[in-house]
């Protein structure tokens, strides 16, 4: 009987099929299909949609698919240090995990294609066949990414994504702005992508496999390894354990890059310059949700290592605290958004390192819903203000616009972290497990986590000013010019999809209140279960993709070594909470006023400091331009003067000389016949004394 | 009997004679005439060795250089001719349109 | 079965010679060269049949061969191959000279001189003896200088034929003077008995006979155009007409070769020669080393095409000379170098002929000399700009031409032989000379240039093609050529 | 017979379509390249050769019979296909076509003789991958080289004379080289233990080993390394490696566009094809030996490349020095000698021919109606020319490795391949190093693209900018899909690679 899984496959070619329709379009350059395309775009991403539903359901029901479905390359024979031959293959992993990523992606997809008709054809943009397109390539992309059985396939489609990212960035390509933007976005992943091929490479040069999950998938050979129990190739003289935590480190790197996280975090905030819906779905909801989403994918192999552990940790903690700091200070509505992003992106990357494999999953939910939900609602407001995005040229829209002040509303609350709404149950369980790992783990790890944990408290309270500042300045108090005065809601294509993410912002929490379930002992932690699954049976056994797995390997000895501390999660609830309303409070304090003040000019030096992002984008253009680019000029004139000089050299020393030899002949034959003589002489001497004629 | 020596030494020197005179003399007669004493210098030692072996061969060698030295010289004059219609000179360094 | 002379193929160049001069003290003063050319051209194609048939009709005279005339003259594959070889080079030029001495006085002294040059030339091909070899050699020169100074009333031919005559007269006299010591040292001319006596031990006089050696080599050398007595060729071939040049540069050299081929091979064994202290294949190396580097290098920076070419010939007589510098007693290998070495002369004789009658067509055009008079050739007479390039890189040897055949099995020869340093000199300058060859190359085909060219001169356009096939059908057709000329070089050794 | 039809109809069509007047000869030369493409593209679906050439594999479509004896060396004319040829034909008839059509916007003068040298040269080509026998390979590998020097020299740009010369006799030289470091080796060195010079009876001569004789005082190891170097260097020029390089650009920049397209897209790849047939099928000992030295030229050539190209402000010098680095990595796999190393090096040299043509052929596009390639010169071409732009931008991506598409296939399967490398010391950090090209090259692709197709239109001269006529676009698509074909599909000649190289990795097949 053909279930979900036979139809999985064109969750991804829907999409797919939609951007060659646009593109035919677009090659045409005639207006072939109403709304330049959205419709086809809607339909496939509806599609996708419905059957990711299906696929989600029938995986609840216990039954997952883990199968190759195409043979990209494959070698022959084994070669090199290799004990057997390549495969590349492409794949489908549908588990809980995988199945709740599609749903989220063509859920957020399906909205943002909706609202970009309010956004974009209302606004009467040029070139619509091109954005979706763009939309239609990277709803394919990152769902292709999602279902991907293996790293390397998820490496290609992490790819696409990436150029689908270039090209709607640059979309309006025609301003200065927006292709550099592309381009800084790009480059800058593309260098954590690096690190990320290298890692691919020596995951197949170290396993000969590439497979997440399954029998022989190679979180399972590593941690066999480890154990002894089977033999993998490690490079560069490095034992088991050390070369698994270089290699998940260098896959980190692309994580790092595409998840914006400290210092790779540079191009988030440009990348500001594409259209908003996009920034909604690509930079917000999913793409940058990639990354994580790849350290999840492949939990069972960081949980083998320590080192990675805490890297991930820290380095998410930093960030979250170091984005939410600038955030604090910005002006444009999307700069506040661009940096809570890259804050939460680091809470979940905490989580991830924490050890909380559910918890980082969960906010990387909740975040999807709130922040696709902020990102079109500033979207709706800029439509409102004529794309004037500078906050101070806002305030008081909350009467002029509802529908989209409540639902921002909602989903501010949800990022501030308060009670119940969705982001309150995800970050707390975050830092709930950063706290209780960090405590009971004796080794470094812990000490590790302990720090980052401390940031992560910190970064909620910054989270809670940050946001209520904006959600201030933009809707309350007195419209502070005419745009403002005269703004209006837009359409439903733009309110609907405001309501539905606003409704999942508010209460996609429920589906794991951990605090709610150590209080009571009801049993709620739905997305607990789905990701753990039953201990020893069915996926969780065949797969090993489940958090029982995990969690035994993050405690095994030979793995990351964790331990829990005993901690009620309510009480850590509580603190965070507690931070998160002093900083909405004081926001509100500040900002809440009829004509509130630019207060944090008071910080001074302070906040050109964090206005200016701490200089990153500063130290990384002076490496571009003040040190490649010289560089390779240099390169260029040492390569014309001394490598081609020789080349040059060695024709023009050769025409010399003939030049000298000509001179021999001098147009005077009795010097000729001299010449003659003495040669004939010098031969003749030569030949007797060397014949010893005489 | 003249020892065969002698006659070699002989026609070596003429044979100097004739060289020096052909890279010192500019004027292209003189010339001519240093090459007929090269070529002489030849045909002594062809007469003299021909004594020595006993056989004809180098008389009649000698006959042949003095023939073609003739020739030499018929076709060596037409060209100094020539040299003297285009140079208004028969100094045989005159001549160096053609050099390098 | 037909027997003819073994002489055949000279005799018919002589005759021919007679005939265009009976024709011309008939018709003295006739301005009209067709009669003339005509007759050389049918008499060198009797000729180079004749040769063609002996060679390959099974005669047994390209194996054997017959001598003749008290031994003084041989008939084998070696002299048949360059009779062959001379008349072919004949009826280019003779072609090529129709247009270009048209409306010219004596033009019949100008056939009659060529065709008694080549039947010298074949002639020296077959000499046997010391003495036919001397008599050949001046039935070369003598022509060849008036040949030069052709031009009566143009400064540079007769500047050059005073050259050619001064360096040729110096250059005979010492190889006389060298036969002489020859004499002196082993009582005969004729090789087969100069060999025996080299054979049979020199005892003291051995340092006459080495000098005698030497200045035999001189006069080689010097028909050869072969350093040190290169100083002639430069002047000679810019000076005199087109076609005369090309005559020289081709058959004469080659002439030179045969003389130096058969004297050295037959003469003076290499064996008893180096165990005697002369050691000509190491003088040999000596001059084939200096000819090319010189050639080469004062080629690569001339400006006017014609010394350019005359520069490379001697390039090129710096190759050959590897087919004697390349030789050891006893060495299964002489053959095949030797061999090689004859049929690089042969192609020569078609790609160099061609390249000056290409610049005899230019001269005949009124294009100037420089490279930069040729600009734009190309794009104004593709057909001979064509012709020129594949003469050019066939010089170069480029695959899949002619002259990358030739030069390949001399290299090979060599190789084989042991030379390899010399090799890789010949190569380095090869590849230099393909530097200066494509300056040429570059102008007729890279270059903007306006000329106001006077149609194409049928006989010249002919020749032209008739080179070209030879140059380009050498390619599939070049099994034949080194097989005959290996045999002839083997039969020589045995 | 097959192959020698194709040859020889090629010559004939060269020399028709030299014949033919100006004003039809762009289409006569279209219409006659396709008929190569079209005999190598059945060759293709017929083919049933395996295992490798050299080592005695059945190849398919063989034609053997002798020619004459040099200096004891019987010369045949020895043609067949094996896996590693086969994709290199196709290539040259694929791209011959596709570089013909793309000429008749910008050759205006003396189209006959361009026409017809173009498929001279295409003849060459298809002799050179196809042959056999040294002597009969060697001919046709140097007679590639004129018609390359006429088309870079007559129709070429300012300092097309210079550039010109300095390819061929630079080039020349280099093949003399080679030419003395084989026949050292195998007149010096196999003596009399071979009676032909067929590539297949050398390999096999020299795999058998002991039969290497000391030659001119070289002891049979030194003469084998010496060979070995100067071969190697003498390929290594056509590749080329840094720093051989510095003809390449010059080359580029003066050759018209579709000249630039045959010399980066074929042309570059006898190099590696060479250096893969003779250094490293005849004397893999050697090559091992000196591993890290071809390595490290490797990872040079590719990061020295790429930071030329970033210094260049000429489109068509970007695109030259990306070629040297893309081809750096094909070194690389190569001397990985691990299956995916040196396949993936043999299906780089396919990724690249088409890649590298296609940006040519887009920047020539561009050149034909900006008549300008300076990146300064211009500004927002892709509100003019649209199509042409996002061909343009596809082929630069696929230029960067982007997934899918077969510059990442080639460059995945050579890193793979080198990653794991025995043979390589430390290899991991010579590919990782290698590797970084990838940064390197989207950082000066992504630039250029920045500053020319994207931003408010501007151009330095007052042309009328329009969209590209249709005879112009239409090969950069067929090129574009070509890419993602062998991007999504590489097994279309993977397979076959694999097959071919499997005997010089060890293994059995």
């Amino acid at each position: 009987m053909v279930g979900a899984f036979d139809y999985a496959p064109a969750i991804v070619l829907l999409p797919f099929l939609s951007f060659c329709l646009a593109v035919g379009v677009a090659l045409s350059g005639r207006d072939l299909l109403p709304k330049g395309g959205a419709l086809p775009g809607i339909a496939a991403t509806a599609g996708s949609l419905l059957l990711s539903a299906w696929v989600f359901l029938t995986v609840s029901g216990g039954e997952t698919y883990n199968e190759t479905i195409y043979t990209w390359a494959a070698g022959g024979e084994a070669t090199g240090s290799l004990s057997q031959p390549l495969e590349l293959t492409f794949g489908l992993l549908l588990d809980p995990l995988s199945a709740m990523m599609l749903l989220i992606v063509s859920l957020v997809a399906l909205l943002v294609h909706v609202f970009s008709l309010g956004y974009m054809n209302d606004e009467g943009e040029t070139g619509l066949p091109r954005y979706y397109a763009g939309l239609g390539l990277f709803t394919a992309s990152m769902l292709g990414f999602v279902v991907a059985d293996n790293l390397l396939m998820a490496f290609m489609f992490f790819e696409l994504v990436g150029l689908c990212s270039y090209l709607l960035i640059g979309f309006w390509f025609r301003q200065a702005g927006p292709p550099s933007a592309a381009k800084k976005a790009f480059l800058v992943t593309r260098f954590g992508d690096y690190f990320f091929l290298i890692g691919v490479v020596a995951v197949f040069a170290t396993f000969g496999t590439a497979k997440f999950a399954g029998e022989g998938s190679f979180p399972r050979l590593a941690e066999a390894a480890i154990q002894g129990e089977a033999t993998v190739n490690t490079f560069l003289g490095l034992a088991p354990t050390a070369w698994f935590t270089v290699v998940g480190l260098l896959v980190l790197g692309g994580v790092i890059g595409k998840s914006a996280q400290f210092p790779l975090h540079t191009w988030l905030p440009d990348a500001m310059e594409g259209p908003t819906p996009v920034s909604a779905l690509i930079h917000a909801a999913t793409m940058v949700a990639a990354g994580v989403y790849l350290v999840a994918r492949m939990y069972g192999f960081y949980a083998l290592s320590p080192t990675a552990m805490a890297v991930v940790a820290l380095v998410g903690a930093f960030t979250a605290l170091f984005a939410a700091t600038m955030g604090l200070v910005k002006k444009e509505i999307k700069q506040v958004l661009a940096y809570s992003t890259i804050s939460q992106y680091g809470y979940i990357m905490l989580g991830l390192g924490a050890g909380g494999y559910v918890a980082g999953t969960f906010h990387l939910l909740t975040h999807a819903f709130f922040k696709a939900l902020l990102f079109l609602g500033a979207g709706s407001v800029i439509i409102a203000m004529h794309h004037n995005e500078d906050m101070w040229d806002m305030g008081g829209l909350k009467d002029r616009m509802p529908v989209t002040y409540y639902t921002f509303l909602a989903g501010s609350l949800a990022l501030a972290g308060i009670v119940p709404f969705a982001g309150f149950w995800s970050k707390d369980e975050v830092l709930y497990e950063a706290l209780v790992h960090g405590l009971g783990t004796t080794s470094g790890l812990g000490t590790a986590l302990l720090v980052a944990y401390g940031m992560g408290l910190i970064a909620v309270l910054f989270t809670g000013f940050y946001t209520f500042r904006m959600v201030m300045l933009t809707f309350h108090g007195e419209p502070r010019t005419d745009t403002a005065r005269e703004a209006t809601e837009p359409g439903w294509n733009v309110k609907l999809p405001l309501v539905v993410l606003g409704i999942l912002a508010t209460t996609v929490g429920f589906v794991n209140m951990v605090p709610v379930k150590d209080l009571t002992g009801a049993e709620i932690d739905f997305l607990h279960k789905w990701l753990y699954g039953t201990e020893g049976a069915g996926w969780a056994e065949t797969l090993g993709t489940s958090g029982y797995q995990y969690h035994h390997v993050l405690f095994a000895d030979y793995g990351a070594g964790m331990a829990a501390a005993n901690l009620p999660s309510y009480l850590v609830g509580l603190l965070s909470l507690a931070l998160a309303l002093f900083g909405a409070g004081s926001a509100y304090v500040l900002y809440g006023g009829a004509d509130p003040d630019p207060y944090t000019d008071k910080l001074g030096v302070v906040k050109d400091v964090l206005y200016n992002n701490y200089y990153q984008d500063e130290y990384q253009v002076w490496l571009a331009e003040g040190v490649v680019l010289p560089l390779s000029k240099a390169a260029d004139v040492f390569d014309q003067a001394v490598v081609d000089g020789v080349v040059n050299g060695v024709s023009s020393v050769s025409l010399f000389g003939g030049s000298r030899i000509k001179r021999i002949q001098d147009g005077i034959v009795t010097h000729y016949a001299a010449m003659l003589t003495l040669g004939l002489t010098a031969l003749l001497v030569g030949f007797a004394i060397y014949g010893g004629w005489f | 009997m003249v020892p065969v020596e002698y006659y070699l030494v002989l026609s070596a020197a003429v044979f100097s004679i004739g060289l020096y005179g052909l890279l010192t003399r500019e004027n292209a007669l003189l010339f001519l005439m240093s090459v007929e004493l090269m070529l002489n210098a030849a045909n002594i030692n062809f007469v003299a060795f021909s004594l020595q072996w006993g056989n004809l061969t180098g008389q009649v060698m000698s006959l042949f250089v003095m023939g073609l030295a003739a020739a030499e010289v018929a076709v060596g004059i037409g060209i100094i001719l020539v040299l003297y219609r285009n140079f208004k000179d028969v100094d045989v360094t005159v001549p160096q349109s053609m050099r390098w | 079965m037909v027997t003819a002379p073994p002489l055949t193929p000279t005799f018919l160049l002589g005759l021919t010679a007679l005939a265009v001069l009976t024709y011309d003290s008939v018709w003295p003063d006739s301005t009209d060269g067709s009669v003339l050319t005509g007759i050389s051209v049918v008499g060198s194609l009797a000729s180079l049949a004749a040769a063609g048939w002996f060679l390959t009709a099974g005669t047994g005279l390209a194996t054997d061969g017959v001598s003749l005339y008290a031994d003084a003259v041989v008939v084998d594959g070696m002299s048949l191959f360059f009779t062959a070889l001379f008349a072919a080079v004949t009826i280019l030029v003779s072609l090529a000279s129709f247009d270009y001495f048209a409306g010219k006085e004596n033009q019949g002294e100008l056939f009659g001189l060529m065709l008694l040059a080549a039947t010298g030339m074949s002639l020296i091909a077959s000499a046997n003896s010391l003495a036919t070899a001397f008599v050949a050699l001046e039935l070369v020169s003598l022509p060849s200088y008036a040949l030069v100074a052709f031009l009566k009333n143009d400064r540079g031919s007769s500047e050059a034929g005073l050259k050619y005559f001064l360096i040729g007269a110096l250059s005979s006299a010492i190889f006389v003077f060298g036969v002489s010591l020859i004499y002196a040292a082993t009582g005969s001319l004729l090789l087969p008995d100069i060999a025996a006596a080299f054979e049979s031990g020199l005892g003291d006089r051995v340092g006459i006979a080495g000098v005698g050696v030497l200045m035999v080599a001189g006069g080689v050398a010097f028909k050869a155009a072969a350093v040190p007595f290169h100083f002639w060729a430069p002047e000679a071939y810019e000076g005199a007409p087109a076609p005369v040049s090309a005559f020289l540069s081709s058959a004469s050299k080659a002439a030179g070769f045969a003389l130096g081929f058969r004297v050295f091979v037959v003469g003076f064994p290499l064996g008893p020669a180096a165990s005697a202290g002369i050691d000509w294949a190491l003088l040999f190396q000596v001059l084939a080393v200096a000819t090319m580097v010189l050639g080469n290098f004062a080629a690569a920076t001339q400006d006017e095409v014609k010394r350019m070419l005359a520069y490379s010939s001697i390039g090129h007589a710096g190759y050959v000379l590897i087919g004697l510098a390349a030789l050891s007693a006893e060495a299964a290998t002489n053959g095949d170098v030797m061999g090689a070495a004859m049929a690089h002369l042969f192609v020569y004789g078609f790609m160099n002929t061609g390249a000056f009658l290409f610049v005899a067509l230019a001269e005949n055009w009124g294009v100037g000399r420089r490279f930069e008079d040729y600009n734009g050739l190309g794009a104004e007479k593709p057909f001979a700009a064509v012709a020129m390039t594949a003469f050019l890189f066939s010089l170069a040897g480029v695959p899949p031409l002619g002259g990358f055949f030739s030069k390949l099995f001399l290299f090979a020869g060599a190789v084989e032989a042991g030379l390899w340093w010399l090799v890789v000199i010949a190569v380095i300058n090869s590849s230099l000379s393909l530097f200066y060859y494509s300056r040429v190359v570059r102008a007729l085909w890279f270059e903007e240039g306006e000329h106001d060219l006077s149609g194409a001169p049928t006989a010249l356009y002919a020749a032209l093609a008739v080179a070209l096939v030879g140059t380009v059908l050498l390619l599939p057709g070049f099994g034949p050529v080194i097989e005959t000329a290996q045999e002839a070089a083997t039969a020589l050794f045995a | 017979m097959i192959i020698e039809t194709l040859i020889g109809f090629t010559f004939v069509a060269a020399l028709l379509t030299f014949l033919v007047p100006d004003e039809v000869a762009n289409r006569v030369g279209a219409a006659l390249s396709l008929v190569p493409l079209v005999g190598t593209l059945w060759m293709w679906t017929q083919f049933d050769g395996s295992g490798n050439a050299l080592t005695g594999g059945t190849l398919a479509f063989e034609t053997q019979f002798d020619l004459f004896a040099l200096s004891g060396y019987q010369v045949q004319w020895f043609t067949g296909l094996d896996g590693i040829s086969l994709p290199l034909v196709v290539l040259t008839a694929f791209l011959t076509t596709l570089a013909i059509v793309s000429a008749w916007t910008p050759i205006d003068s003396r189209q006959s003789q361009f026409y017809g040298l173009m498929l001279f040269m295409e003849a060459n080509l298809l002799g050179m991958f196809t042959a056999l026998d040294f002597f009969v390979w060697f001919v046709f590998w140097e007679a590639t080289l004129l018609p390359m020097y006429f088309l870079i020299g007559v129709w070429g740009g300012p300092r097309r004379k210079y550039a010109a010369i300095k390819f061929f006799v630079y080039t020349n030289v280099a093949s003399l080289l080679m030419f003395v470091g084989f026949v050292a080796l195998t007149f010096g060195g196999l003596g009399d233990s071979i009676d032909t010079l067929s590539l297949p009876e050398v390999a096999m001569a020299l795999d058998a080993g002991g039969n290497v004789s000391s030659f001119m005082g070289l002891a049979p190891g030194t003469l084998k390394l010496v060979a070995f170097l100067a071969m190697f260097v003498g390929f290594a020029v056509k590749v080329p490696v840094a720093p051989l390089h510095t003809w390449l650009p010059d080359a580029h920049v003066e050759a018209p566009t579709p000249a630039s397209v045959m010399l980066a897209g074929v042309l570059l790849k006898m190099g590696t094809y060479a250096m893969l047939r003779f250094n490293f099928t005849m004397l893999p000992d050697v090559a091992s030996d000196l591993a890290i030295l071809i390595a490290a030229l490797g990872a040079f050539s590719v990061i020295y490349g790429a930071i030329l190209a970033l210094a260049q402000e000429d489109l068509k010098r970007i695109v030259a020095y990306s070629s040297v680095s893309s081809m750096g990595y094909v070194l690389l796999g190569l001397i990985a000698f691990t299956e995916f190393g040196v396949a993936g090096a043999t299906f780089q040299m396919i990724a690249h021919g088409l890649i590298s043509g296609l940006m040519f052929m887009a920047v020539g596009v561009i050149y034909n109606t900006t008549h300008t390639r300076m990146v300064g010169d211009m500004s927002g071409l892709a509100d003019r020319m649209p199509v042409t732009v996002g061909i343009f931008v596809a082929g630069a991506f696929g230029y960067m490795g982007l997934p899918l598409m077969a510059g990442f296939a080639g460059e995945y399967f050579i890193f793979v391949g080198s990653f794991h490398s025995t043979v390589i010391p430390s290899a991991p950090l010579f590919t990782a190093a290698a590797m970084f090209g990838i940064v390197i090259v989207a950082g000066y692709l992504l630039l250029a693209m920045q500053r020319t197709l994207f931003g408010p239109f501007s151009l330095d001269a007052d042309y009328e900018v329009g969209a590209a006529p249709f005879h112009d676009v239409a090969p950069l698509a067929v090129l574009l899909l070509a890419v993602i074909a062998l991007g999504v599909a590489p097994d279309l000649f993977f397979d076959m690679i694999l097959n071919a190289i499997a005997p010089l990795v060890g293994g059995g097949a």
